[in-house]
């Protein structure tokens, strides 16, 4: 399958478009201009070209927009990829964009480690052999050891550089020095170490000016800002409708707020806004809130090795007594809404996969009464309206968050205030910040904490945060093994198996086959595995994140609308597939 | 009975890792207080007199020489031995109110020492209090007045008293009294100095009388022994009257002739001598230290360090090569 | 030389008169005097001396000739009267400002400290120097040299010094040299020897009353020290409790003290010779600035010769010859010198308490406290 | 001064002794400081790169993408054993080299701290010296006007000042200033949207942007002089030389310099510690202004377990502290006399 | 001997005149009564305060970050809980931790000082050149940096941290003080009266200081609310809803307080709060230092 861009011609051009890039606060103007660098002058989608941009789907991770590859066949079993790059493509000093370019990039992101492109032999949905077809073609094919279905999107999140800038950064036996690390022994050790040697190599590579192949180029950075400048060998160039783009640095969000308030920003990506805030910016003309999918959730996690949580009615109890809409109104108003269930997915997600099936599962709608019924049959104790432990011991549950995450921590807080009404000594404790959050929620530290979930797109990954390492799944050269709870960052503490329907599964073993399984065969295991986590709750789902983008209509139009499946690119994409038009 | 012999104290300025200053503030003192008797040293200023006395006190160590309490020298005995020795010997500040902790009444600054000594000697809690009272009685206070008051509420000379009856609480054989009466107003001034004396007669307390002003000398009592200090050495030394109406040395004489004359009722001494070069510490060691600023010196005197001694056949002891009595105490007018 | 301020119409020295002056200081427990009704006259070209115990006024008096008494003291009544000046009292700003130092010179107090401790001794005689509008500073400290090389210092070196490497006698002979180098011809020095070792303080009274000779000055030294005043004044006055008690010629007064007070402390003055049995310290103490009787005799509390008429009535300042006593009991006895002396009465008021008699004064000032 | 003979002072020999002594003495503190420092940031739980890949992944990248671009980390962690670690520290100290940050991979620990220090010290400076000069004036106002309602009234506002935190300052400057009548900007150190540059613009909202953390700073350490030179100046009025020169008649400048001077000495020394002090102390005024100075690099450092960078903040605040204290000492004995010649040296 | 009892009556009348003389001193300035007012409101809000309220504050689901009202004179907070309960029921924690610190600080310091100058010497060098180092290490950072180490769960605990970082200026200033005192003669005087040094430094030096600690103390106590509020408006102590600190940052992080007005009572109640605490404060350390000077005590 494959994809073009509407290559209608643009209703007049020009202007300033102004912007954020998200993923890079603290813009540096004597960062390299390195896509490579995590402080690089290299911005995604303006002058920083991927194969083919993902789309935001709800099911499929494997759909895109065409990027430096204008089309591309996927084998049906994913086994290879043949790429054909946008015919009519130069690089900003006017070279054209070939195959060659590619595979120099492929090159370079072996030295980098990541998904497609792994050293290590076991790992999984790994591209094994990289063809040049012609000038404008190129084939990719993945290791048939152990298959992914990651391994497209893989490949598509390639990041494209010039051939005739970067590619003396490599080895002349680079290609040789690759087979042999991709097998085993001693050899292979060493040129494993040799390749990833690269790395700082590449990372801290400056060229001496920027050569896209994007729509934009790099024209100068200075504190503030980035500014770029149209490319005009970009081949869509001619419906890229702003003239210079600036990007703006920042450095916390409540200077994204003053902007947007004040409406200078054309588009804003994902920021925190507090309610009232966002009340202020939508009241600026030309201001409109994008509201879109975006696969991440939020959710109250259990250490089930701690009493009681190791009892499934206690945490049914849970969350029949706690209101997720009223936690979500406290915690995250304009970012979030409640979940319905606990899927493991976004519920937006859940509705597509589950169809159905999503309204079988149970809402656990609150309902106190429910909740005593479940509390009671895991054997706890009411005492003068004060629930306890089976054998009388005070019942005190702390919900952990990192401190420095306000909504969390008002979320959490939300928690303990319903449990507290129904006569649970419950606590919000704080960790002084994330990295020792981590640490200790792995170390099993907690009774329970939030925790992120259903981060997708693909289902793989979102089933490995509820079933995967954390709960004690590993996957050790292809062999999946279960260890006990408290074990090797078994946090979790979840039974090994599961009662699904009256069968018994494991849900780790499932999960893991989402990797390589058909879209049918995935569809069934998530029903299976929504149903599991759903009824088992090893953590209870308490809202969903929205993708809200500011975008500001007075002097641009044709931003994506709500629910776009382009609303989780950056405006750089946006603008080189030319949806973007000057008003 | 108390002695020092050759007493020698060098202080060098801390904290100057090369070439600090160094003040050699004594240079071999010899000295011996009997009971009941009194010393006083008279000099300029720094000439090394408070030093002496915080020596003598046990409250600063010295470099060289030995101090002897009732025969038994101190450097034999290890630091914590020594302090019963040196508890007989109390010094009597020059300013009785910081001597006074200004938050403690009088009561308490009495019965803290007092409780120490009811312990020591296994005397019951209520000679404390008596003893208190005995003790204000003993320095001419009204012990039901004074006791429950803070020093601030007292003059300056009851503050001294009590200083003295405090000192008196450990029942010393020697106070050390360092300039006990130059902050007390003139008109209580001859209190003190009588209640010294009369400490020493009644209780055979000895003093070490530490003062500039030689005319306060002669009031601890006929007996009192004059010590003449110049730049860390005794330069004369012999019985108060004797030095006082005939000093032979030319510094003692300046040092008298230095006295203010009350026209009027004095007349000056004929042949007073005042130098006109001030003190200086850090001048040269050779020879008679005072040579410098001598009128009488000579050759010799820059040369050779004289001796303490009895030459010339004086009363009392000097250490000039050319001693001479000279008039320059100030005469009653009557008989001038 | 700088030019010579003319430092009375006829180039003499000035003569001072202050009459009734009473001085307050504002504390919690009201305005209370430090100094009460105080005549006295300065003869031009003479020493006075102002012999007082600690408290008793005598550098409040000092200051007030300067108009200068700090805050929160003030003069309330009175005035000084100096000739070429005026009323000190009345003058006021700029006018006073330009007064001190050029016609007035002080020696303060507390001479060691005297001195700006960042500034060299030159630098502080430019500063005078401009503050006056001198305009020929080199002539200034050329003469500030002379007056230090006559009080036996090296000018040069002096002046080149900061306060810190002066001795005590050295910073007192420098404070003596800024009261002169602006051509004072009055001036006050107070308690110039306090601190100061017995050669040192020989030393500046002999400089006192050679300056004092050479450059035809009118001098009041104040000092706590009888010593002090009956070595280099003329005149004595002595004060008791802010007030003038006696004042007459030094001679006169030290020969033949009328007042109680200046008799015993005459008395209790330690000397070099004479018999040590008849000296004795006066009884009780001397007044703070809240004890000091409001009314009648401020030494009636100590005095032997206390009558009923000294409870209320303020003994007058009674003229004998050159000399004035204010005490109601030597009033009495004009005919002459009483005998008995204060020492035997104080004797015979103590003692009930087992005290002993020299230690019982003490005893009687605290009984009486206790009674306040 | 051509009129009195200059002569040479004793002093030089000696203060240069002094300054090697301090020099010493400074050297062992820093070492001994910075090694501490390296044990107890070396002992923080928490791994840097497990923090950022769950961030990316909040932040909507998916958990490819953030594993890639967290694998990048694994290069810049530091090395070897603790020990190792340690002695390589120390070495790249010694060449003034501070490592790469991990949270900014590739970025020299060096540039991040000299850039943010631009971002602190002019402030801060700003702030300081416009408080001293402001709290030094009101200060002798309030000395001289002591038992006045208004000399009052300064030394209470002044002890206020001085006693609230730094934090409730800024957030009431803030309420007021950004929130209830916004005039001036809450955070950034200019407008985004203007381009840097020398332009009048820039420069404008540069200081339209310094204004909150600046007036911060300056009303937070303005309690302080005011006290501090309220009773230096009480001191030296009761001083006798100021007396003495008054009753010698000099003018009421010459006086007014004489009170100034010497109580504005003691002040100097603790200017130089405060200036020492400002490069770890504005956290709580660059977090809440964001302002992307020292202050909130270093906040940021221990959030992000930032190694290298929190070590070279840690060493650049104690190595300006001690120079600090020595540069207050010289100064001190360069400009009182009495400290030069060595005689309260003690 | 009648002096005993005739020194206890004295001592009564003098207790009396030193409370009058403290009452003098307050009237003396209006101000320095609202002083001893507003740290006597916050003593009662510290220890009945919380009473007031039940354990559990109320919450109102429907009004989040209300605005004042007079059922609410600060508003509400994210959950729609009165704010000023919350400041009401959170002083007690703020007070008591802030108590513990200075306490501690104050303890810990005047030991120090009082060790180091009075046995002077080799200790004296000792302690003061640690003295140095942890004036030289950053106080601030190295909580942040502790914070992540030490779980500061209780007040004491907290209070003890607090104290431990903060006994560097006290110990300096203690110390000068004592080696001013220990010139002064009656410290010398008691030595060579071989009394002991227990009874040196508990009976003779630090009654002298004792005004000087208690001024000292108080300043603490302005210290410790500053820290400790701060640490947790920072965020890196364990939350407590009722916490100043932690409403500052809710409202400032999570509210937006300094962009909109929403949240901005729930940041100015503890804002004014600290503000009114450290007022109070220094109105009575001004007093004090009238009280305690000896001068002005004996009229
Ligand atoms: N602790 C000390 N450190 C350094 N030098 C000292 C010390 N104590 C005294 N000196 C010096 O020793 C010398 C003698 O001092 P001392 O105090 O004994 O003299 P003094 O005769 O008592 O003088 P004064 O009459 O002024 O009291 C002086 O030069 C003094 O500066
Ligand atoms: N600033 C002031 N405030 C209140 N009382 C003061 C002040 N200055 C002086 N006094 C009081 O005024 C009285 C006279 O003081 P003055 O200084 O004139 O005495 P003095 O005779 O010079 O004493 P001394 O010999 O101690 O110098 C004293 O009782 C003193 O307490
Ligand atoms: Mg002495
Ligand atoms: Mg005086
Ligand atoms: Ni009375």
């Amino acid at each position: 399958s494959g994809g073009g861009a509407g290559a209608r011609p643009a209703g007049g051009g020009g202007g300033v478009y102004t912007t954020i890039d998200g993923l890079r606060p603290g813009i540096d103007a004597n960062a390299p201009i390195n896509p490579y660098n995590p402080k690089g002058n290299a911005f995604r989608g303006y002058n920083s070209m991927w194969l083919g941009w993902t789309k935001n789907h709800l099911t499929d991770p494997n759909q895109f927009y065409p990027g430096i590859a204008a089309s591309w066949e996927i084998a049906p079993d994913q086994s290879s990829i043949t790429l054909r790059l946008q015919p009519g493509n130069k690089w900003s000093d006017g070279r054209p964009v070939t195959a060659e370019d590619v595979k120099v990039s492929i090159a370079l992101a072996y030295t980098q480690g990541g998904t497609a492109y792994a050293l290590d032999p076991a790992a999984a949905g790994t591209a094994s052999d990289v063809e040049v077809v012609d000038e404008k073609t190129i084939k990719i094919t993945q290791s048939a050891e152990n298959p992914s279905v990651t391994f497209v999107r893989g490949v598509m999140e390639t990041i494209i550089v010039p051939a005739h800038v970067w590619g003396s950064l490599l080895p002349a036996d680079f290609w040789d020095r690759l087979k042999t690390a991709r097998g085993d022994g001693a050899d292979a050790e060493a040129a494993r170490a040799e390749i990833t040697g690269l790395a700082e190599k590449v990372i801290a590579f400056a060229p001496p000016k920027d050569v896209s192949a994007g729509p934009f180029v790099l024209e100068r950075v200075n504190p503030g800002e980035a500014l770029l400048v149209k490319n005009k060998h970009f081949y869509n160039a001619a419906n890229v409708a702003p003239d210079q783009v600036k990007l703006l640095n920042y450095t916390g969000n409540e200077q994204i707020w003053n902007y947007l308030i004040a409406g200078r920003l054309d588009n804003a990506p994902f920021t925190a806004v507090p309610a009232d805030v966002m009340k202020r910016i939508t009241r600026t003309p030309g201001n409109e809130v994008v509201k879109g999918y975006s696969p991440v959730g939020n959710a109250l996690a259990f250490n089930q090795s701690r009493k009681p949580y190791d009892n499934v009615h206690v945490r049914r109890a849970l969350a029949y007594l706690i209101d997720r809409e009223q936690v979500t109104k406290v915690a995250s108003p304009e970012g979030g809404t409640a979940s319905v269930t606990t899927s493991g997915l976004h519920q937006k997600a859940a509705e597509a996969w589950l169809g159905a099936a999503f309204g079988a599962l149970e809402p656990y709608r609150p309902d106190p009464a429910r909740a005593e019924e479940e509390l009671k049959a895991a054997g706890m104790k009411k005492d003068g309206g004060t629930w306890t432990m089976p054998d009388g011991t005070p019942w005190k549950m702390t919900v952990h968050v990192p401190a420095p995450f306000s909504d969390w921590v008002a979320g959490a807080k939300s928690v303990t205030s319903q449990l507290n009404d129904a006569g649970i000594d419950a606590e919000v404790v704080t960790t002084a910040d994330y990295p020792l959050y981590l640490e200790e929620l792995a170390a099993g530290k907690y009774d329970a904490g939030f925790w992120l979930v259903a981060l997708g797109p693909a289902p793989y990954n979102i089933y490995q945060r509820l079933y995967g390492a954390p709960n004690g799944w590993q996957l050790f050269g292809g062999k999946l093994k279960h260890v006990a709870p408290g074990k090797e960052g078994n946090w979790m503490g979840g039974a090994e198996t599961v009662e699904v329907d009256g069968a018994k599964v494991n849900p780790g073993e499932l999960a893991v086959k989402l990797n390589s399984a058909p879209e049918a065969e995935q569809k069934e295991i998530i029903a299976t595995l929504a149903k599991a986590a759903n009824q088992d709750l090893p953590v209870i789902q308490m809202w969903d994140y929205v993708n809200t983008q500011f975008v500001n209509t007075s002097r641009f139009t044709g931003f994506p609308g709500a629910e776009s499946d382009a609303l989780r690119l950056t405006s750089g994409v946006w603008l080189q597939l030319g949806m973007i038009k000057k008003k | 009975m108390i002695t020092g012999q050759g007493i020698t104290k060098t202080f060098r300025q801390r904290g100057a890792v090369l070439g600090g200053r160094e003040v050699r503030a004594l240079r071999g003192v010899d000295f011996a207080v009997g009971k009941g008797g009194a010393v006083s040293f008279i000099g300029e200023s720094g000439c090394g007199k408070t030093t002496l006395g915080r020596i003598v006190a046990g409250l600063e160590s010295h470099d060289s020489g030995e101090i002897a309490i009732d025969g038994v020298p101190m450097s034999s005995l290890r630091p914590r031995a020594r302090r019963p020795y040196f508890r007989r010997i109390q010094l009597i500040h020059q300013d009785p109110y910081s001597a006074l902790n200004p938050t403690r009444t009088i009561h308490q600054a009495l019965a803290a020492p007092l409780a120490l000594r009811a312990r020591q000697t296994g005397r019951p809690g209520s000679w404390i209090d008596e003893r208190a009272g005995e003790l204000l009685g003993l320095v001419g206070l009204d012990p039901g007045y004074v006791l429950p008051r803070y020093p601030h509420q007292l003059s300056g000379g009851m503050r001294q008293r009590v200083v003295i009856a405090r000192a008196l609480t450990v029942d010393p054989e020697m106070l050390v009294a360092d300039e006990a009466v130059s902050m007390i107003d003139v008109s209580l001034r001859l209190g003190i100095l009588a209640l010294l004396r009369d400490l020493r007669e009644r209780l055979g307390v000895s003093v070490l009388f530490i003062t500039h002003d030689v005319a306060t000398a002669r009031y601890l009592g006929d007996d009192g022994e004059l010590y003449v200090i110049y730049r860390g050495r005794v330069v004369e030394r012999g019985p108060v009257e004797a030095v006082v109406s005939g000093p032979v040395h030319p510094y003692t004489q300046s040092l008298l002739s230095a006295i203010p004359v009350l026209h009027g009722l004095e007349e000056p001494g004929a042949q007073r001598v005042v130098p006109t070069e001030p003190l200086d510490e850090g001048g040269p060691d050779a020879g008679c230290l005072f040579a410098r600023r001598c009128p009488f010196a000579t050759g010799r005197c820059t040369a050779e360090v004289p001796v303490l001694g009895a030459a010339g056949g004086f009363p009392q002891e000097h250490a000039c090569f050319h001693p001479e009595r000279r008039s320059v105490v100030a005469a009653p007018a009557g008989r001038a | 030389m700088p030019e010579t301020p003319p430092a009375t119409p006829d180039g003499r020295a000035p003569g001072v008169r202050i009459s009734g002056l009473s001085v307050v200081y504002r504390t919690p427990a009201g305005e209370l005097p430090a100094v009460s009704g105080v005549d006295l006259e300065l003869p031009p070209g003479t020493i006075t001396g102002v012999v007082g115990e600690s408290g008793s006024g005598k550098s409040t008096l000092a200051l007030s000739l300067l108009n200068a008494v700090q805050p929160p003291g003030r003069i309330s009544a009175g005035s000084v009267e100096i000739d070429g000046l005026g009323d000190v009292v009345a003058l006021r700003g700029e006018e006073l400002r330009r007064a001190r130092g050029r016609h007035v010179g002080y020696v303060f107090q507390a001479a060691q400290n005297s001195l700006n401790p960042l500034k060299t001794v030159g630098k502080q005689l430019l500063d005078l120097g401009r503050s006056h509008g001198v305009r020929d500073l080199r002539a200034l400290v050329r003469e500030a040299r002379e007056l230090l090389g006559r009080m036996g210092l090296d000018g040069a070196r002096v002046l080149d010094s900061c306060q810190h490497e002066l001795s005590g006698g050295m910073r007192q002979r420098v404070g003596i040299m800024f009261a002169l180098v602006l051509n004072a011809h009055l001036v006050v020095l107070d308690e110039p020897t306090t601190a100061l070792d017995m050669i040192t303080q020989a030393t500046i009274l002999r400089i006192v009353r050679e300056v004092h000779a050479e450059r035809g000055l009118t001098t009041l030294v104040i000092t706590h020290d009888l010593g002090v005043v009956a070595e280099v004044a003329d005149r004595l006055a002595v004060m008791y409790g802010g007030r003038v008690v006696e004042q007459g010629p030094t001679r006169d007064v030290l020969a033949d003290p009328r007042h109680p007070y200046t008799r015993g402390l005459l008395r209790a003055v330690p000397r070099l010779t004479g018999d040590i049995g008849e000296a004795r310290a006066l009884p009780g103490r001397p007044p703070t600035l809240g004890t000091i009787p409001a009314d009648g005799c401020v030494f009636r509390e100590r005095c032997p010769l206390r009558m009923d008429a000294c409870e209320t009535g303020r003994p007058p300042a009674v003229a004998y010859g050159a000399r004035s006593v204010s005490c109601h009991a030597a009033a009495e006895n004009r005919a002459g010198p009483e005998d008995g002396g204060p020492g035997t009465a104080a004797g015979d008021r103590d003692g009930e308490d087992g005290a002993e008699a020299r230690g019982g004064e003490e005893v009687a000032a605290g009984a009486r406290e206790e009674q306040a | 001064m051509a009129l009195i003979g200059a002569r040479a002072r004793p002093g030089k020999t000696a203060l240069a002794r002094r300054l090697a002594g301090h020099l010493a003495r400074g050297l062992v503190m820093v070492l001994v400081v910075t090694s501490l420092s390296f044990v107890i940031i070396r002992n923080i739980p928490g791994d840097p790169i497990a923090a950022r890949y769950e961030k990316l992944v909040e932040q909507g990248m998916s958990p490819d993408q953030a594993e890639r671009a967290t694998a990048v980390l694994y290069g810049f962690m530091p090395q070897g054993t603790v020990w190792e670690q340690y002695t390589d520290y120390m070495a790249g100290l010694l060449t003034l080299d501070l490592g790469q940050s991990l949270s900014t991979p590739g970025a020299e620990v060096t540039d991040m701290l000299a850039s943010a220090a631009t971002w602190t010290v002019v402030p801060v400076l700003a702030g300081t010296l416009l408080s001293f000069l402001l709290g030094v004036t009101m200060g002798v106002y309030a000395a001289i006007r002591r038992s006045g309602r208004l000399g009052d009234l300064l030394s209470i506002s002044g002890s206020l000042l001085h006693g609230v935190p730094q934090y409730v300052l800024a957030l009431l400057l803030g309420a007021v200033f950004t929130t209830l009548w916004p005039v001036l900007p809450s955070s950034g150190t200019a407008d985004i949207m203007i381009e840097p540059g020398l332009t009048a613009e820039y420069l404008g909202s540069l200081a339209q942007h310094a204004v909150l953390p600046v007036l911060t700073y300056a009303l937070a350490s303005y309690g302080g002089w005011i006290l501090a030179m309220k009773s230096s100046v009480v001191t030296v009025l009761g001083d006798d030389f100021i007396l003495a020169a008054e009753l010698r008649g000099l003018s009421r400048g010459t006086v007014f310099r004489y009170v100034a001077r010497n109580a504005i000495l003691p002040l100097f020394t603790i200017l130089a510690l405060s200036l020492g002090l400002l490069f770890g102390g504005a956290i709580f005024i660059e977090r809440i202004f964001t302002y992307p100075g020292l202050g909130l690099l270093l906040f940021d450092s221990i959030a992000n377990r930032d190694y290298p960078l929190m070590g070279g903040a840690f060493l650049l605040i104690t190595v300006a502290t001690v120079v600090a204290n020595i540069v207050a000492d010289l100064l001190y004995s360069v400009i009182d006399p009495r400290v030069r010649s060595g005689e309260e040296s003690a | 001997m009648t002096a005993p009892t005739g020194a206890g009556g004295t001592r009564t009348a003098l207790r009396r005149n030193f409370r009058r003389g403290v009452w003098r001193v307050l009237r003396r300035k209006p101000s320095r009564l609202l002083g001893v007012l507003i740290l006597a409101g916050f003593a009662f809000m510290g220890t009945v305060g919380p009473l007031l309220y039940p354990e559990r504050l109320p919450r109102d689901d429907d009004a989040l970050y209300a605005p004042p009202s007079w059922e609410h004179p600060f508003g509400t907070d994210f959950e729609g809980t009165d704010v000023l309960a919350l400041v009401v029921t959170g002083s007690r924690y703020v007070l008591l931790t802030a108590l513990v610190t200075a306490v501690i600080t104050v303890v810990l310091g005047t030991a120090i000082g009082l060790f180091a100058g009075f046995r002077r010497g080799r200790w004296d060098t000792v302690l003061m050149r640690i003295t140095d180092m942890k004036l030289t290490i950053p106080g601030l950072p190295l909580l942040l940096v502790l914070s992540t180490v030490w779980k500061f769960e209780s007040a004491l605990e907290m209070g003890l941290v607090l104290g431990l970082l903060g006994w560097g200026g006290v110990a300096r200033a203690v110390r000068a003080q004592t080696l001013s005192l220990r010139e002064r003669g009656f410290i010398e005087a008691a030595r060579g009266l071989g009394l002991s040094t227990g009874h040196i430094v508990g009976r003779e030096l630090l009654p002298s200081m004792a005004p000087f600690i208690a001024m000292n103390m108080l300043i603490a106590v302005t210290g410790a609310v500053y820290a400790q509020v701060g640490l947790f408006f920072l965020g890196v102590l364990p939350f407590e809803a009722s916490n100043w600190g932690v409403m500052l940052n809710l409202s400032v992080f999570g509210g937006g307080a300094l962009t909109s007005t929403a949240a901005l009572p729930y940041m100015m109640a503890p804002l004014l709060a600290v503000l009114l605490l450290t007022l109070g404060i220094v109105l009575v350390v001004d007093a004090m230092d009238e009280i305690f000077n000896p001068r002005l005590r004996e009229e």
